[in-house]
């Protein structure tokens, strides 16, 4: 699924990742954690073909990334801190704009709604005036509905509540049933440490493997 | 793409529905631009009745740009962008919907200006379809270039001041051209207004082309 | 710990070479030739007096500020199209010089205008559209001196470099149907009969011989400084990484 | 309050040296309307003279609009209004400070624009006190109402187009005041300037004391 | 220190504070807990003076927030979601400007930046460029650089690596150990639990202490 071998990223002229090898297999579930500015987003953006990467080897659902990133991006899923919601657009109009981007289906636009709890009074609330964990929660309907082979998610934990992290676990492990590969970072070691099959730690750009 | 650009399109004439920017904000910019002119030059009746075409345009062009100003504004949320690259959604797909958008909310704008300045500097019309077909034209002229500049200038935090500096002097063209256009046209003269209307339609395929090309790579980097 | 910045680091000093040092030479030369036939040989004009000579240097920065652009499309497709820096820097160079003569050109031609036309403007055709020409240059530039990464703002920069030279030929086409004052071609037009006189036309091609040494001098010189900035650059990238893993180091101590 | 205008009034600049939006854009910007309207207007000498003095000011309005569009772009971050209010700033010293930074970024426009407007329009200029006095007293109004009205805009995420309409119609005033006045000056006859300027420092006086005393309740809102 | 009795809060028209009663005494750190949306964010705001109180009692810092919210805001320290820096100006710009708004002295600053570990090659880059977790801390060193009497964080635990996390619980201790008081709202409840002298349960805008 994944397979990088030193590869560097730069942004702007800082090596976020500074020669990063990482191997991972189909359907497991991978945490990255590691100290704050350790490239951990870096390195999701750059599995998704955000992050262009300028040395060693990078090779994702059997795309290269070195050479064509375009394709690699439909396929994977990404959680990111900043969600890319119109805020002037209800709950609804922006799950359904963008998991239609991805070619989802109605059905799917619904039932990942309601999975998230967002098919009462919320589904005509603008987006801007959700409060923060109800927004995180708009952010993960739209990638469920886009069922992605490879789910890349930026402390997928972070704002919700109890309930939405059990959620987020059972997600998860539905997707990998499901034959989905999932990495995710996270500083909250209690509960992804249960959740992951390996653990990656990154620091300085650099990631080591957990026995 | 065509599905794509539909989509898109669509998104933003929803928003604009639900936030009524355009409506409320900037047809009152474009009337209220109309006035200043009057202002500015010495309300002498010979001077603005020589001077309407001209002006017309100018105010088209600045009110338009408020247009496209907001277009990209609303696409200016943090990870928009990457939103948009991960979207699945073609490039180019993404291009002709807002240009879709961008072009019928200007087209609004003109009839409302014309309005206007029908109204206001008692212009007496003629030469309807040269003046139709000058503003189909430079419609679609204003807002491919428009919308291929946007992203250019999107995403930088610094569209406000970029966007009119690039897109001004690549519109003199169009601006030019609408005012002869339309000059032909009040002057009953139209053989000689169409030469301009060519003019822009040449422009206009530059930028659909530009665009339908160059979104992508645009949408690319880093 | 202030970690030592990439152009910190030493690297080649000069931004020339034999050649482009020959071609200085060459430049300075043909300057002097210019200054020598432009200011004293050659005679003044018959209906515009001394400010003829003004023309040596009007024309030919006009064309090669035409070249400049030219450049920058070129490099700008080229790039986009094979990712090559070295054109996407070729690119650059060609605005900033072309933005260079663009004002000469003004500049030159302003001053002419003034004891010909007895202004310093009008809104004539060739003068308005070389105006746009230097609008639409700093257009680029702005792009191309965004505060962002290299990549997005030489992206950025050739989508708007690659459209420099379709726009200048639509900007001129539109106001040329305009009324014109401006001089028409005269050198090309009437081929080299009577309406130059010998040394008059022989001064205009030293001219061009030497502002095309100057063009040539700057393009060779802004490119290799540019070329330069990216060589230290990508020399400053392993001492980065070694940094950025020894951060690693550290964390590992104390995690 | 003084002590706290010269602390964002350095921030603005400091922010400016750092993105040099200013310099890059709203600079030929400036230069660019005064070309554009040359193009709108028929290139006739006659006409483009007697209207320099109102071309100029329409040019300085729509490129201080930029300006002051880029001074509220950099307050519009997540969050920024409530940190503003939290920050324990005085609010009149915040909008003297923002006044500040936007009217020397201003006056250097309006350098600029008179170095333009004398050399493309070539109008000889006469009458440099009133000329002088005149482009003070304006730049402090523009700057005055802009800021006023640019932090009702803020925030809204429409401030591209809010902001045009509200400020327009405000600073109608000032535009014939100071057009007035310039045609004045430029005409040899500077007695006929002065009430003008009166006028736009009464305009001044109001905009600063109503930001002084308004800027407060205006941050405050929800 | 605070004291609200039946407090209600709009946002818009939705009554996002339903009728909060709350008494909370000096040097204390209380949590606010609860599901996704029931007000925590709101009512933090509400205490810092953000937020108009429109039917209730509110009292904060001795202070009525009904009559005058201006002068609590001077003496609370909020940490929110949203941080407010201008991603333009370095981080050392950014602290020195918002904590000498709020009269810090120079030393502070640069004591609080040296504290969260923005004093190495962070300290010149540009805000628009750091870390998720680095940001956060970029708006913690503001904060601390305040000394505010009263602390108010919206899950201040939220993006910070472990080591972040210890950090900001020995702040407040030494916050609480100073004088202040300390309110903070987290999803993180085994550490927060730890934490916090009380509990307080938000649900649905309406808040009950825990025993
Ligand atoms: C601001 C004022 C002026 C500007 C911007 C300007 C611009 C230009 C440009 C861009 C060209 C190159 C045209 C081409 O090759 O397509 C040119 C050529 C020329 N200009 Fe000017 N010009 C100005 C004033 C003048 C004046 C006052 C004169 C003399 C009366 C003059 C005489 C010429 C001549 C003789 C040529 C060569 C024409 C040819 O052979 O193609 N220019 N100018
Ligand atoms: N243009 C730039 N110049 C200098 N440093 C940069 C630049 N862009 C990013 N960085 C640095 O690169 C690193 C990016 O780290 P990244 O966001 O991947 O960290 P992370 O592991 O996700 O951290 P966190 O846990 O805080 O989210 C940070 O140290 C940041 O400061
Ligand atoms: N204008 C509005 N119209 C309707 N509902 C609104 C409006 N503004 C806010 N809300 C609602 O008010 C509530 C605000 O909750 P708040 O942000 O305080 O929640 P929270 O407890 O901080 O939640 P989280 O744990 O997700 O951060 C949310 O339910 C939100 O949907
Ligand atoms: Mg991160
Ligand atoms: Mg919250």
């Amino acid at each position: 699924m994944v397979h990088l071998r030193g590869a560097v990223a730069l942004l702007g002229r800082f090596p976020a990742l500074a020669g990063v090898d990482l191997d991972i297999d189909r359907r497991r579930i991978v945490l990255l954690r590691g100290p704050n500015g350790a490239g951990k987003t870096t390195l999701l953006r750059t599995l998704a073909g955000l992050v262009h990467v300028s040395e060693g080897e990078a090779v994702v659902l059997g795309v290269d990334l070195l050479t064509d990133r375009r394709s690699v991006r439909q396929r994977v899923g990404l959680l990111a801190h900043t969600t890319g919601l119109y805020d002037e657009l209800t709950v609804a109009d922006n799950v359904a704009f963008w998991a239609r981007a991805a070619r989802a289906e109605r059905s799917d636009v619904d039932a990942a709604m309601a999975r998230l709890g967002l098919d009462g009074r919320l589904r005509t609330v603008p987006v801007g005036r959700l409060s923060a964990g109800q927004r995180r929660r708009t952010s993960l309907a739209c990638l469920i509905a886009r069922r992605p082979e490879l789910w890349l998610l930026d402390e997928p934990h972070a704002g919700l509540d109890q309930e939405g992290r059990d959620l987020v676990d059972q997600l998860l492990r539905e997707a990998t049933a499901a034959g989905a590969t999932v990495i995710l970072s996270s500083h909250e070691l209690d509960r992804s440490l249960q959740l992951a099959d390996e653990v990656v730690t990154l620091s300085g750009g650099v990631a080591t493997r957990d026995s | 793409m065509i599905r794509d650009a539909l989509l898109v399109a669509g998104k933003d004439l929803r928003l604009e529905w639900r936030s009524r920017v355009a409506l409320n904000q900037v047809a009152p910019f474009a009337l209220l631009v109309l006035v200043l002119f009057a202002f500015a030059l010495d309300p002498d009746r010979g001077l603005l009745e020589k001077a309407t075409p001209g002006l017309y345009w100018v105010a088209v062009l600045f009110s338009g740009l408020l247009a496209l100003q907001r277009s990209f504004s609303i696409e200016s949320a943090d990870g928009n962008r990457d939103a948009l690259r991960l979207s699945g959604l073609d490039p180019a797909g993404i291009f002709l919907g807002k240009v879709m958008a961008v072009g019928l909310q200007l087209l609004a704008l003109e009839v409302l200006l014309g309005i206007g300045v029908a109204v206001l500097y008692t212009t007496p019309i003629t030469g309807w379809i040269l003046l139709l077909v000058t503003a189909m034209v430079a419609t679609v002229a204003i807002a491919a270039a428009g919308t291929l500049y946007g992203v250019v200038a999107a995403g930088l935090r610094v569209r406000e001041t970029l966007l009119p500096l690039l897109l001004l002097p690549v519109l003199a063209p169009v601006l030019i051209g609408s005012t002869r256009a339309f000059e032909a046209a009040l002057g009953g003269t139209p053989s000689e207004g169409w030469p301009w209307v060519g003019l822009m339609g040449v422009i206009a395929v530059l930028y659909i082309v530009a665009g339908v090309f160059g979104f992508g790579p645009l949408m690319e980097e880093s | 710990m202030i970690p030592q910045t990439p152009t910190e680091v030493t690297g080649p000093a000069s931004t020339g070479s034999r050649a482009t040092r020959v071609l200085g030479l060459l430049a300075l030369v043909a300057l002097g030739v210019l200054v020598l036939f432009g200011l004293i040989l050659s005679p003044a004009d018959a209906s515009q007096g001394e400010s003829v000579r003004i023309m040596y240097v009007h024309v030919p920065s006009a064309t090669v500020a035409y070249i400049g652009c030219f450049l920058t499309t070129l490099g700008s497709i080229i790039y986009l199209w094979r990712k090559s820096r070295w054109w996407e820097l070729v690119a650059y160079a060609g605005a900033e010089v072309a933005t260079l003569f663009t004002v000469i050109t003004l500049v030159t031609g302003m001053l002419w205008g003034r004891p010909t036309w007895g202004v310093y403007w009008v809104w004539d055709a060739r003068l308005t559209s070389t105006a746009m020409l230097l609008l639409l240059l700093l257009g680029y530039l702005a792009v191309r001196r965004l505060p962002a990464d290299y990549e997005v703002r030489a992206k950025r920069a050739a989508i708007v470099g690659l459209l420099l030279v379709p726009n200048v030929m639509i900007v001129r086409k539109s106001v040329d149907w305009w009324r014109t004052l401006h001089q028409k071609p005269t050198l090309l037009s009437n081929g080299l009969d009577s309406k130059i006189e010998g040394l008059m036309l022989f001064s205009l091609f030293t001219g061009f011989i030497a502002i095309s040494l100057v063009f040539g001098w700057l393009i060779v010189h802004r490119f290799r400084l540019a070329w330069l900035e990216e060589q230290v650059e990508s020399e400053g990238l392993d001492i980065a990484i070694a940094e950025r893993r020894a951060e690693a180091l550290i964390g590992e101590v104390a995690p």
